[in-house]
């Protein structure tokens, strides 16, 4: 779970990071007069859940509570990749003498987490990262040992920090690592850490990813999960509880198990066709369940087939067929299924799907041609 | 006798009195395997399936009274890795973690806490393990697979049944079937199964069912240039799925290129391995 | 370090660990109040930093005010091992229907923490210990993984604890595990823990040992010190930063090195002489320390003779020469001194004592011998 | 070249700019040790004893540089287990730590990390190690020892000089003279020690120094009759010690009869180990 750029500098401020004097705005207005308050010079971000807002104008520095105005204004109309910029966060603009970058997340390929800092933070620091890789700085944490102050002492040394940064970095190194583990993140980030004119530290931007599996352990930063913020389909997804991810195609899927999923649709687009969505029931899903998945197939208007198939382990075939029917009566829909289903109580399955006029598929290849035939007929 | 376990196991369940731990005790049982004891906190001394099963309150309990020797687990997320400390305590040979959706800093833990120590371990979020006509430890369906000398490794759930079935359907057997789980920080890994097929003398050719995310496949692509002997066919999932969203630039960073399905099927290829297009056209590579 | 009964348990009550009502009390009228806040039933107990005080007859069950004074005056006129009682803890008597042992030390052959548990507790838990092991519950603990909740399953099933009372059992042994890490302690320790006639646990007794060596992390734990509850002589010593122990002998000891101080003594044994305490002055001692040493050493009426015993390493021998020469100036003493003086600085060393009227000695044995001799003929 | 340590070890210096990290530096290097680096956090890029020896902020940094792969330990006891987790982290083969006054808890997450890891600890509160005429590793004066054929471990530090000084004076040479520290929890023990004493060609008798505590000595009795070859003489110091302080009832529990003077000497005795009455007679044992 993402949070926002003001909610994670909420949360680095509870651990004595640094970070700029600013408040959230709604409205063009608030932000003019959070600018008076600021002092006239302020940067307007724009708080979206994806990145890329500065590359789309969703990040300005303006110098007076007029332009802040007029800034807000234009930003709270905006999308970006999407997703309608519903907040902006007016922060004091910071003279910046360096920017450097620091981040933890987990490492697959270690199966630690890593610290990562390079002297030259910034937006541009994938680039440096596949450049120049001798700038970046990693260090491996032991999750038991938890991080020290020599590995601390070591990523300064890496990133050529001078000394006399060397114990408020240390303080802010450390306090991300809190924030890490004592949250539960999968990625925090600080790019850029800025050292300011006047020689002080400060966190300009905030990025905070939460482990969803970890939320049960934290409430309260799973009540800050911004449901107007994220995609829609997504959001319906989670409250179901199935995994969905909206595509660009026109072939519906709902699949139990997310590999099954991705290579249901790889057939897809191996024989010609091209998925409308990623969805993934999990295991044991209720019919009602299988239901609601299907009406949130069918929300998408470029949907012109749906291919079904699940694979019963511990999901039962004939749950499954009850969804299908039950989907079926309540939503007035003429686009064509394609069900493939195999597994637990199969044959019970067939049976309750007897009366619906649906497509049967032995197998998922036949499953994904026939999905696809019913395209093309219906764009004939 | 395959890989990882045989039917000698003497086999604990973790979390045996759930729906789920105990249905699968059941299906686990119908296929012969060696079940001897069920943990359950506060439920020990209660006996499960008709009077055939002995719950405990501790795994060193159990493990005192029956002489068990590996474990699988059923409990819920938020105790999962309680309960892999516990089996590892317990002096579990293997543990094979069924249970999904645990937290990742917990499974970072349970990593460093196995280093230096003998335990084996399979999952989390995964299927576990399928000798088949021999032993069952897990949720793999066994009637969808024969004996045969194939070993199958997958980090997928139902993607593997649907591979074990398209083999089923062309008569072809598997030696054994492992299913190692989708979760970013876990037990073993494709190289560390691929390394126990090398050596099985049951095992002539080795399936591998990878998905994107993570540079296991890469990894698992140079093992296999420079060590494996047998033939090894594989499909990677996900070339069609939307790109990934990536934990901000600190993903970036640490992935760098690696974790695409074209970069694994890529790094597969140019070390010898045949890839499959789909699922079902597997069993047509080995 | 020890802790009073009332200081370990005042530690163990901010845990969340059931202790019973009680204060303490430096007068018998006090504790006559006490006895009538608390309801007329209470135990008096001896505070004093020795075990053995119930023995001794400093724990008494009382059932008046009336009877809580005249007890406390009998208790605060004690000596228990040599030390007086300058406090009572009042606490209210609870009706027991079982006593648990239950502790945390560190296990030197493990090199681990060990949790021990016996559904027998009580004063005669060793002999629990000796002659049924078995009843013994002993569990290791990963100081890094730190306790689990399996652990204390496995220890609440190992003493055969009814199931009712499996969770606050297992909340007390969480939380007296936290006070061992939290506080450093060496050795945590509830004895007995009682489960009380309308069933709740409540722990009657409380030791705690803190590790001298980690005090600097607990300024507040190093605070409650009880100097007048101490042995004069080893307060004194580590005021001084020595290491002194009393004895019964006549033959003072001053040594470099605790192996060493131990090798003195039992060589003055060895040749049948009695040595009169340990002394280790520990490495690179200054010259102030040594005189403060032997000043101590000096203020026992019954030394009849010094052996100092210094193998230089760290430690100057001119150094400790310079003391000896300042102890024999300040101190008004006839005692004789046999000084063996090996390694740094050796010949300077004996430059300076060349004007003292001092014994000298090649090898430990030497000197040893000398100095029984001296009080040998002392005692003709 | 006798056990642990020869003249061609690459040695580090932690705490390198105190006052006994620096005499014992010179101290060793005067011994002909070979002194490649020292550690001082914030002092990187310094250099000490007349421009010898460069000084680094870390450990890392000073083994990227000069190839350090053994640590001597002289900083602050508050510092001192992070110091050895660097030490661990940093590669090093052998650390010897000799900084005394470190908690105890400390030293337990030290024996914990330190699992699974080759890192060999020698500490803490030790005199360290001498290997007489090659090599000198931490603070046991260099010139009270010939070379020759003993082995000697002591718990002791002064008193490991007396047996020293006493055997000097006989002139009998010692192979390596191991100082492991009298802590509770420490790194090698006894039993460590004898087992690399057993297996070097160099070293055809030990001389153990034990003291009152723990139970080590009895370890190593059992040890000893079970595995050495080699004639083994021991003293051990406290027969003469106030009976200790016991921790409450649990360490009567933990430890039980174990750990006195007589205990140890009997044990070692009927394990036909020589007993020495005080430290001098050691050399006419031998």
């Amino acid at each position: 779970m993402k949070l926002h750029e003001y909610q994670a500098k909420n949360l680095y401020a509870k651990y004595n990071i640094p970070i700029p004097k600013g408040r959230i705005a709604t409205s063009a207005s608030e932000a003019r007069r959070l600018c008076e308050e600021l002092g006239g010079k302020v940067v307007v971000k724009a708080q979206v859940l994806v990145s890329g807002r500065g590359k789309a104008g969703g990040v300005r520095l303006v110098k007076t509570p007029e332009e802040a105005e007029e800034v807000t204004t234009s930003i709270l109309s905006m999308k970006i990749k999407d997703l309608p910029v519903r907040k902006v966060l007016v922060d004091e603009a910071i003279s910046i003498s360096k920017e450097i970058y620091l981040g933890i997340t987990n490492d697959r390929a270690a199966q630690k987490p890593v610290l990562i800092a390079c002297g030259a933070g910034g937006v541009d620091i994938e680039e440096v990262a596949q450049k120049t890789p001798g700038k970046i700085a990693k260090m491996e944490v032991d999750s038991l040992l938890g991080l020290r102050d020599y590995q601390i002492r070591d990523i300064e040394l890496s990133i050529d920090l001078p000394r006399q940064f060397w114990r408020p970095f240390g303080e802010i190194i450390y306090a991300l690592w809190k924030v890490y583990t004592d949250c539960d993140a999968t990625m925090a980030e600080i790019n850029p850490l800025v050292i300011t004119a006047d020689n002080h530290l400060v966190a300009l931007d905030a990025k905070i990813v939460l482990d969803e599996n970890a939320l049960f352990r934290h409430p309260d930063l799973a009540d800050l999960r911004d449901i107007d913020g994220e995609d829609w389909a997504e959001t319906q997804g989670r409250k179901f509880g199935v995994s969905f991810v909206k595509m660009e195609g026109d072939i519906g899927c709902m699949v139990n198990g997310a590999g099954l999923a991705m290579a249901t649709m790889d057939i897809i687009s191996h024989f010609g066709g091209k998925p409308a969505n990623f969805l993934d029931i999990g295991g044991g899903a209720s019919s009602e369940k299988v239901a609601s998945a299907i009406r949130l197939i069918l929300a998408d208007r470029n949907v012109k087939a749906i291919l079904i198939n699940v694979f019963g382990g511990i999901t039962r075939c004939d749950e499954v067929a009850e969804g299908i029917v039950r989907a079926c009566r309540d939503v007035a829909s003429d686009v064509p299924m394609v069900v493939r289903l195999v597994g637990t109580n199969e044959d019970k399955a067939r049976q309750i799907l007897s009366g619906a006029s649906l497509v049967y598929a032995d197998s998922l290849v036949e499953g994904a041609k026939k999905a696809i035939d019913m395209v093309r007929k219906e764009d004939k | 006798m395959s890989i990882l376990a045989t039917n000698k196991v003497r086999l604990l369940v973790q979390g045996i009195t759930g729906n789920e731990g105990l249905f699968h005790t059941q299906q686990m049982m119908a296929y012969n395997t060696n079940v001897v004891a069920g943990v359950s906190p506060g439920k020990g001394g209660d006996w499960v399936l008709d009077g055939k099963v002995p719950v405990f309150d501790t795994v060193k309990n159990a493990v005192e009274v029956t002489g068990a020797n590996a474990s699988v687990i059923f409990v819920p997320a938020r105790y999962t890795a309680d309960a892999i400390f516990e089996a590892v305590d317990g002096g579990m040979e293997l543990v094979v973690c069924i249970t999904e959706g645990v937290p990742v800093l917990d499974m970072m833990r349970v990593k460093e806490y196995l280093k230096g120590k003998t335990t084996r371990l399979i999952g989390p979020n995964c299927p576990g393990i399928l000798t088949p006509g021999e032993v069952k430890i897990g949720i793999i369906p066994g009637n969808i697979s024969l004996p045969g000398n194939i070993g199958v490794i997958s980090r997928s759930g139902t993607l593997t049944y649907e591979v074990l079935y398209s083999l089923y359907k062309e008569k072809r057997g598997v030696s054994t079937c492992v299913g190692i789980g989708g979760d970013p920080v876990k037990g073993m890994n494709f190289v560390d199964v691929l390394e126990l097929f090398e050596a099985d003398a049951k095992t002539d050719a080795v399936v591998m069912i990878g998905e994107i995310g993570g540079n296991d496949e890469e990894m698992a692509a140079e093992f296999i240039s420079r060590q494996m002997t047998k033939p090894v066919a594989a499909f990677i999932a996900g070339i069609s799925a939307p790109p990934g969203k990536r934990m901000g630039h600190a993903g970036a960073i640490v992935e760098g290129r690696s974790g695409s399905a074209e970069s694994k099927i890529e790094k597969l290829k140019s070390n010898g391995v045949k890839l499959a297009d789909y699922p079902e056209q597997i069993a047509t590579l080995i």
